[in-house]
Parts: structure tokens; C-alpha cells; sequence
């Protein structure tokens, strides 16, 4: 198979896959177990820079970090880049508020079964955002070679698709066998936010259900802030070793945050809010209309919970716990 | 009870036979979903319906809005990883996978991430792959359910996001691909399609009651090989839609848009 | 770095890493979730054979499925070909029992904290044996890559050793960024024996404590026999859903094993029969002493139940419970 | 309470106060966990101990008889696998390892393979790398323990399992070894050793008390560095001695070898 002719995608590399560039900064970083609590505004302040790197935890409606995505939006981070890795409500989120301008796209503008964002599409039909193409699987896997402490994984997925032609993979030969594989270049993001079910106050978090690709990005990312639906102790955490999920050091700040994942879901507490959804997508038929819908959604709402209370408060919440346990 | 049916009733019916007990599925919401229930339901009790975002094997309550939400591991018999599952799918488990997309072409690639032909100002930016272009290299079996019109069936699709046979041929073997996976069927409101053994283009198998071959050829770009036999679709029965519309979708969020 | 020369490991290749074959045994595999509940002795008779590369789980002592490993050694089975992933125990027992004729060594001989094994060794200096060098995380992305469906995994470890030399592994370069790293070919075993604390019917199992390979090596083999301390009920794996390790279509029988990890520590359940272990010791010393060693503990139990009643009973076990919650 | 030591305690000592709070550590079992247990109680709290089969940062009731033993994982803050260890450890997380070993070379390369000129034909077959090659390519720091004698520091190693700076000078990084890792320090019953920075050869450090640069070059096959300036060890404090004799291994099992 030697004179076969190895192809290589003419998509952009937005990050670099280089193990040793992160090797040099986790040598650096402070790994001491210590007290992480803040406040979602004094972290998005602290850990994410205008022209970062952004993976997001959750599937697009599913455990998504929705408290630090809007703080992101109110702080007007700009020029962001992004992991478009099912990206559906958090994507509605940054491109409302405009906040990047490059992405690595496995699925985007799309809601699954709620249709597509109008406004998402403005944003990336606009030719202000770079986007370089990928499949699920292919990101997953990105994260999952930083993850490792590797700079690319091999894989056979995207070969001979305008996909992989529009990603920046690279077609190797397998050594031993020969045969043609897709190398994926490991994603080393400049932050990651997640939202997990239970953490310490050290970073060691907890996630019930699906994982996604939580864990890898939180191993491959240089800063990770988590929110987290409670607070536990550390005791608790060591009486189950075995579900510690994202370790302590991964973590620079945890901030307790009920129902931090609303309007999406959560597995096992509560539902998504699919009439809340649902005014999203009313709202962004118009650009004028989003921009109210946000200002009063978001950025007049000084935090999270005064969102939640616009939106119906413990009362909602509730509804939403129970339409999760199918009552 | 009704027993005449429309056409997303039939598509999901057809669908769902196609998928044997004991087989392994990846599904997506809608659609797929409601085809793998049903199967379930019927001849295929042992079936195992996995979700890309992790969830593998639940007894769902419901259909999900989302392949990621808690539906899909509801009394599930685990709960992992995208990876995961996309590795479970590489390593050769899953038999059966089902997509859509924008546009299909005779030799079954999938387009679902823009129409235009800059691909740097696409004039409609649709999702990407999401985990169709993992599914469709990685699976056995693709199958695609859609509705059928000369915008669909197109001559070429204009971004190939998720491969079907590619150029036809071996092509879809040289690109390094899995051998002996690819496109399986095709399941249209006007038929049901499948792939010519050597050249891998697109061939009638059963014409739905009431179809033409003026409709197959009327609602594609591209020539479908209409092959000496092919079937009449077997209609969906009154028990498989008594199941469809009471248990598997109640309240008509798919069945209903007809 | 295009005029650096990549090296390969000299060591023998003992199972093809073709990705393909094993997509091709997977999709003839039946699937079907059935009641897989058998015997040890008929699951040893229908999966193992003479010749087959075996895989074991656990971790030498810890977690390792002692009791299908007993009837291996009684069914004398011979030319095995086995993966020495932290083989200790398993490693003394599948000399005493001359199974095999191949190894792929990562850890072999030794005892960690508790010494060598005369007898081992015996075997391994034979000349008997053919061997290839690995490490331990060698060994387990072998097996990952085999998990993930793919013919290989680039690592940064081995490079530059006599480990590497005596290896099977290839030096590539990294496409993205030209470092050099070793390739690892994926490890399909024939068959995987694996202990664990809880499985139903259908083979869906959860493990308690470090998973160390088993997860993987489930996944990488072609036939599976699972070991269990208990059989618990579909209903409670359904559960909790993020407790299962491996899921039945991997499994091709199920055993119920009280304690079948003994004289080795199952975590959380009993801790390993140190006395036990130093009677092996001394018993090895010596080859004609040995054999009847053997001949009292395995070949002439009819079963592992026998064995356990030679070794104490439950009167023992009991006793290895209290030291493994530690009063 | 009894200030005098015997080489075991003052070799453990030693290694512990290498091991900086805040800092990540893989351990074997024997005198690493044993070194890595005092530092704990002594001057680093927050050292957090890890075990290559998966165990991260238990509180340690007792020292393990297996890195893989129940021990390890004991009120543990995480369980997982051996390849996921080896992961943090290639990801650039650890500070340190421990290893030790048949044979050492002037460059800190190890044999725990065989003795003997001829790999098929081994006179000695050890247990080979085990984690060992692992570790010590991946973590950035690699301390070794081990008694000294001519037969353990040899010129030319039977066989090199793990990757000390090899054929030192820059090999380490060229072999594709990622860059500034490798050995850190020596510690045996005579001094404690570490490497010259552009040849990489072993450079004493500190001598024990009562020890000479006799002793040094006595006990090694090759050439020890003696640079100009050389401390003397300083000796265990009687609180070291109190914590090692009664808390880290009250039964003698490591610091009653001697």
C-alpha cells in the first residue's frame, strides 16, 4: 500500500496538537488539593480571555453549563473558539451572543428534534466565523488524545468524505497493517466549563448518566471551571472512588449552582423546559427580537437565579423534577 | 381503529422490519427512534437500541427529545461516552445505523452540513456530521429514511458529510473505509431502495402501494436502476399500527407530520 | 525529522492486530442477550482450547479468577499463549500447570511485595517459552486499541529501551507534529477469564475498586467467560446504568463464584490469604514438592468449592473478610 | 526512643523529604509507598499517592502488599484503570516515580528483565518492566532506591528495561522521550546521587554519615562524579524515626530489612 496517496484536510488546525506544549504547563500548574469555591462572574473574570479556546461540557440541551455560558455572554467575551461538539442550546447561547469567530463544527445551528436555531445559522452563514469540519466521533476523540497525553489518535472515520476534506485530520498508514486510517490531532482547549451533579470543594466531581466526552475534556483543557448542582464533602467523595468522574487537580474553580444546567436537562433531577426552548426559537426568527429576548433573559438578569425566577422560579423547577421521574 | 395509514406511518413501519431480533442499533430522535421501538414491540424484543451520547439498551418510556437526555438511559443497562459508543461502533458491534440528511445521492453519501457551492459562504448552513459521518463508516448497515423528491435525490450532493459508496464501486474499500459496511436501504414515501451488488448505485427493491415508477423517476435527479422483479411494500398491519400510534409515538410527534 | 530511522521491535508479533478480522468475528458473533449461566468446568471445555491466547483480569492477586484458572490447570490445558499484564498469581499457577508455550511479558515471575516465584521462573528460563517484552501501559493500550476497534495506539513509552527491542511495537512519527512515539498493535485475545464482584444472567457486569484492564480486555477478546461473586438481577444492572463495566454481548458465560478470586483480594469483599500465598513459596522451592502441592490443592479438588474447604472453609473466608475491612 | 538508624530508615527518610507538598506521585510497593507515607505525615499533607493499577490518593490504613490491593483505593478520591494512570502519567501530571531495580548504569538506565548475554537464554529471568519503563519515560521525575554495590551499579546493564538518560548527553530526548523528564535522584545506603546536567552521568550529591567517597567508588562498576562540593546527608530527625517506626510500618515489614 506504499504509493498510495495519503490525503490531508485543508481545514484550519485552530489549536496545537503539541503534548509536549501541554506537558510543559501541567508541569507548572499548582495540583494542590485546595479550596476552589467562587462565584460564576469572579470565575468567567478569572479563567476565560477574550480569543480562548472554549469546550463545553454536556450535550447541547443535556447537563450544559448554562449559568457560565450567560455569564459569558453578560462579561461580552469576544473572539472565542469553539468546540462544536453537539452543540445545540450553547450554541444558540454564543452566537447570540456573538462570542466567537472560529469553531470546530461536528454538529451545529441544529436542536435534534427541535428543529434548527435561526440565529445560529445567521452566525455561521455570516462569513465571520472560520469553521473547520468534524464528525462526533472524530472531536470525541480529539479530546480523548489530550486526554491521553497524546498528539493525534487514529481512527477510521471521515475517509473519503468532504468532511474530512474540510477537517485538518490527516490520512496515515497503519504500521502493521497498512491499511489507510484518519489521524485526529489532539484538542488541547484553552478552558472547559462543565456541569456535573455533585463535586467537592477541591474539583472531584461526580456526573450520573452519560458522561459525553466530560472527562476527556476536562483532563485535555489548561483551565476548567465546573458548576455543579451540589456541593458534597470531600468524605463522601472518598466513599466511592470509583465515581469520581473528573479528578481535583483538572479543576480551578467549582461554584454550586442548582439547576445550573436550565433550560436543558439533567439527568435524574430534572427536565428540560421545552416551552422555554421553544420562545428561544419564536424569539430568534427576528434579530431584533432575540436582541430583547436577551436583554431580558440574560443580560439584564444580574445571575443565574434571577433567570430561573423569570422563568417561573422553584415553581418551574419543580415541574421540571417531575416531568424527569415521568410523573 | 384505522387502518389506513400515512406515509410517515408506513416509512417507519418498513423501517422497523428491517430490523431483526438480537441486532444491535444506533438510532437518532424521530424517526429512527420510533422505528426501533416499534420494532421492539414486535418481532424484535431482543433488539438493543444504542444512542451516540452514551446510552445503550434502555426501556424507553418515552421517545426522546434528545439522543443525549435521560430517556435514553432509563433503566439502561449502562450509561457511557460518546467515544464509547463511536468505539463500540469501530470495533464492529453495531449492525444497523439510520440517518437523513439534505441530500442523497445514487451512491447513498449523505449531505447534511450546507447547500451552496462555496463552501466558505454556504448559502444554508445545516448541522454537519454531528455522528452520522462515524455512523456510516463505522456500522454495518446504513440505513436512511426520507422523503423522496428531485431536491433530495440529487445528481450530486453538494458537500458528501457522511459516505455512502462514494464513487461507487470499490471506492468506498480504497478510501480506507470498513470492509462489507455501507449504504443498506433506503426508505422513501414512494419506495424502498437499496444498492446494485458491483456498481453500488441506488436500485428499486419494493414500490409502495399506490407508487409508480413514474414517481421514482419523477422525484429523483439521478436514474434509479429499476431492476426486471421488484416488490409491492407489504403494508403496515393493523397491529403494527395500533403499536405505532399507542405506545410508540401516543401523541403524534412523528407520526403525525404525516 | 524525515531522515530519522524509525525502529522496530525485534520481539515476535503472537496475534495478528488486524482490526478487520475482528469486525468480521464480531458481526458473526451471536449478540442476543440470553441466559449465559454455566459451570466452570463446561465453560473452560467449550471456550478454552489448546493453543489460544488467553488474556486474564484482575491484577495478579487482586480480582483474578482463581477458579477458572484451577480448572485450566486440571483440564491440562497446554500451548496457551498469555498476556502477562501484572501476572503474579495467575502467572505461578499457569506454571505449576506448564499451560503455555508464548507470552507476552509485561510483569511475569514476580510477586510484588511478596517475592519471586521460583517456579515461574523455572518456566521462563526453560527455554520453553517464547517471549516478548512489554510494559505494563504497553500491554494495556494494547488492549485499549483493541477495545476501540482500531489496528494500533501511539504511545511515548518504551522508546529508546531493550524492552523496545525485544517488543513488537514500531516506531512512527506523529503526522502533526513529526515526534517520534510508539506504535502499539492491538492485542485480540481468543479468550479473556475475568472475575468480578456482581453480573447478571446475561453477562452485564459491574466491578468495584480499580477496573484495570478488564473493561478493555472484554471488549478486545473474542469469547469472554465471566466469574462472579454474585448474580444479581437484570432489574437492579438497570439500576444504575453507570455501574456497568461490561455489557453482556461481550460475555459468553456466567459462573457464580463465591470467593473466586481467592487466595488473591477481591476489593471491598475479602482480602488475599497471605499464609496461603507463602505455602505456594515454599512449595515452589522445590519441583517434586510442588507437584504435590498442586495435586492436594487443584488436580484432585473436584471443584474450587473442595479447594476453598482444604484452605479453611468459611471459617477462613470469614476471617479474610475481617481483614479486609480492617479489624 | 532509639535515634540511631539503620541505612533502611535513613534510605527512606531521605527519599521522603524529596517529595515536596502539593506534589503527584506513582508508587510501588515496599520502600516507595513507605517514603511517600512519611512525607505525608511529615512536611507534605497534600502529596497525592498513586498506584499504577488505578488507585489515586487513598488515605492509607497500612502499606499495600499490591499497587493493585484494596489498600490503595481505601477512602481513595479516585478507582480507575491501569491505562488511565499511564494516561495522567504521559500527560505530564506526575511529578515523580520510584523504581528500583537489578541493575543501574551510569546514566540511571534500569534492568528488571534478565541477567545473562543472551535474551533467549536468560540466566536470571526477572519480572521485566512491569510500570517501571512507563513511569520512568513518562513522569518527570525519576527517583531510584536501592542498596549500592558493584553488582548493581554496572558499567553496562544486561538489559535496559526502562529508560534512565540512556546513552546520556541528549539520547534521552532524541530516542523521542518527552523532554525534560528522566532521573532525579539515587538514593542508596551510601549517599544520595544525582546527574550532571549536560552528560548526564551520576554525580554524587550528599554522603551519608560515616560513609566515604571510598565507599562510592567501591560499590560502582563505573565512575561516580565527585564534584568539588558535596553535602553530607543530613541524618532522620527523632521525629522521622517516631512516624516511620510507629505509624508508617509498625510491624517492621520494609525498615526491618536493615
Amino acid at each position: 500500500m506504499n504509493d498510495t496517496k495519503l490525503n490531508t484536510g485543508i481545514g484550519e488546525l485552530f489549536m496545537s496538537p503539541n503534548a509536549d506544549e501541554m506537558r510543559g504547563f501541567l508541569r507548572n500548574k499548582k495540583k494542590q488539593m485546595k479550596n476552589k469555591l467562587t462565584t460564576v462572574a469572579e470565575a468567567i473574570d478569572t479563567y476565560v480571555n477574550d480569543g480562548d479556546y472554549l469546550a463545553i461540557g454536556g450535550f447541547g440541551g443535556v447537563r450544559i453549563p448554562t449559568a457560565l455560558i450567560h455569564e459569558i455572554i453578560r462579561k461580552e467575551k469576544k473572539n472565542l473558539g469553539f468546540a462544536g461538539h453537539v452543540s445545540t442550546h450553547d450554541c444558540q447561547l454564543l452566537s447570540a451572543g456573538k462570542s466567537f469567530n472560529r469553531c470546530d463544527a461536528a454538529y451545529i445551528v441544529g436542536l435534534e428534534a427541535r428543529g434548527l436555531s435561526k440565529n445560529s445559522r445567521r452566525m455561521f452563514e455570516s462569513g465571520n466565523v472560520k469553521v473547520t469540519e468534524w464528525s462526533n466521533g472524530a472531536l470525541s476523540w480529539r479530546f480523548k488524545a489530550a486526554a491521553m497525553g497524546l498528539p493525534y489518535l487514529p481512527s477510521r472515520v471521515m475517509l473519503g468524505t468532504d468532511t474530512f476534506k474540510h477537517s485538518a485530520a490527516k490520512e496515515v498508514e497503519c504500521p502493521f497493517t497498512g491499511q489507510k486510517l484518519a489521524a485526529l490531532p489532539a484538542l488541547y482547549p484553552d478552558v472547559a466549563i462543565l456541569h456535573v451533579h455533585r463535586a467537592d470543594v477541591y474539583g472531584n466531581c461526580q456526573i450520573d448518566g452519560i458522561l459525553v466526552a466530560d472527562d476527556d475534556i476536562a483532563k485535555a483543557s489548561k483551565r476548567v471551571i465546573v458548576t455543579t448542582e451540589k456541593i458534597i464533602s470531600n468524605e463522601e467523595i472518598r466513599r466511592e472512588p470509583g465515581k469520581t468522574v473528573i479528578p481535583y487537580w483538572c479543576v480551578d474553580a467549582v461554584i454550586e449552582m442548582p439547576f445550573g444546567s436550565y433550560p436543558g436537562n439533567m439527568p435524574g433531577e430534572y427536565f428540560s423546559d421545552e416551552e422555554h426552548l421553544k420562545d428561544w426559537l419564536v424569539a430568534e426568527k427576528d434579530e431584533m427580537q432575540l436582541e430583547e429576548f436577551v436583554g431580558h433573559h440574560i443580560l439584564s438578569s444580574k445571575d443565574f437565579y434571577e433567570y430561573l425566577e423569570k422563568n417561573g422560579g422553584m415553581n418551574k423547577m419543580k415541574q421540571l423534577m417531575q416531568a424527569e421521574h415521568l410523573y | 381503529m384505522e387502518t389506513t395509514y400515512n406515509p410517515m406511518e408506513l416509512m417507519i413501519t418498513v423501517a422497523a422490519r428491517n430490523l431483526e431480533d438480537g441486532a444491535m442499533v444506533v438510532v437518532g430522535t424521530g424517526v429512527p427512534v420510533a422505528a426501533a421501538m416499534l420494532a421492539q414491540m414486535t418481532q424484535s424484543p431482543n433488539l438493543t437500541i444504542m444512542f451516540e451520547a452514551g446510552g445503550i439498551a434502555p426501556l424507553l418510556p418515552t421517545m426522546p427529545i434528545s439522543v443525549g437526555d435521560s430517556r435514553t438511559t432509563h433503566k439502561g443497562l449502562k450509561a457511557t461516552s460518546m467515544a464509547e459508543i463511536m468505539e463500540l461502533c469501530q470495533a464492529g458491534v453495531v449492525d444497523y445505523c439510520f440517518l437523513g440528511g439534505a441530500q442523497i445521492d445514487k451512491y447513498g453519501n449523505l449531505n447534511s452540513t450546507m447547500i451552496g457551492d462555496d463552501y466558505n459562504k454556504p448559502k444554508t448552513r445545516f448541522p454537519g456530521s454531528g455522528g452520522a459521518n462515524d455512523l456510516a463508516s463505522l456500522c454495518w448497515r446504513t440505513m436512511v429514511v426520507t422523503p423522496q423528491n428531485q431536491k433530495r435525490f440529487a445528481n450530486k450532493v453538494d458537500f458528501i458529510t457522511t459516505p455512502g459508496f462514494l464513487e461507487g464501486g470499490t471506492s468506498r474499500v480504497e478510501a480506507g473505509l470498513p470492509a462489507n459496511t455501507g449504504p443498506y436501504k433506503v426508505i422513501t414515501d414512494i419506495g424502498v431502495y437499496g444498492y446494485h451488488e458491483e456498481s453500488k448505485a441506488m436500485m428499486l427493491l419494493s414500490l409502495h402501494p399506490g407508487k409508480t415508477l413514474e414517481d421514482v423517476k419523477a422525484n429523483a435527479e439521478f436514474d434509479i436502476i429499476i431492476p426486471e422483479n421488484y416488490e409491492t411494500t407489504v403494508e403496515p398491519s393493523a397491529e403494527e399500527l395500533r403499536i405505532l400510534r399507542e405506545k410508540v409515538d401516543p401523541s403524534g410527534v412523528i407520526i403525525g407530520r404525516g
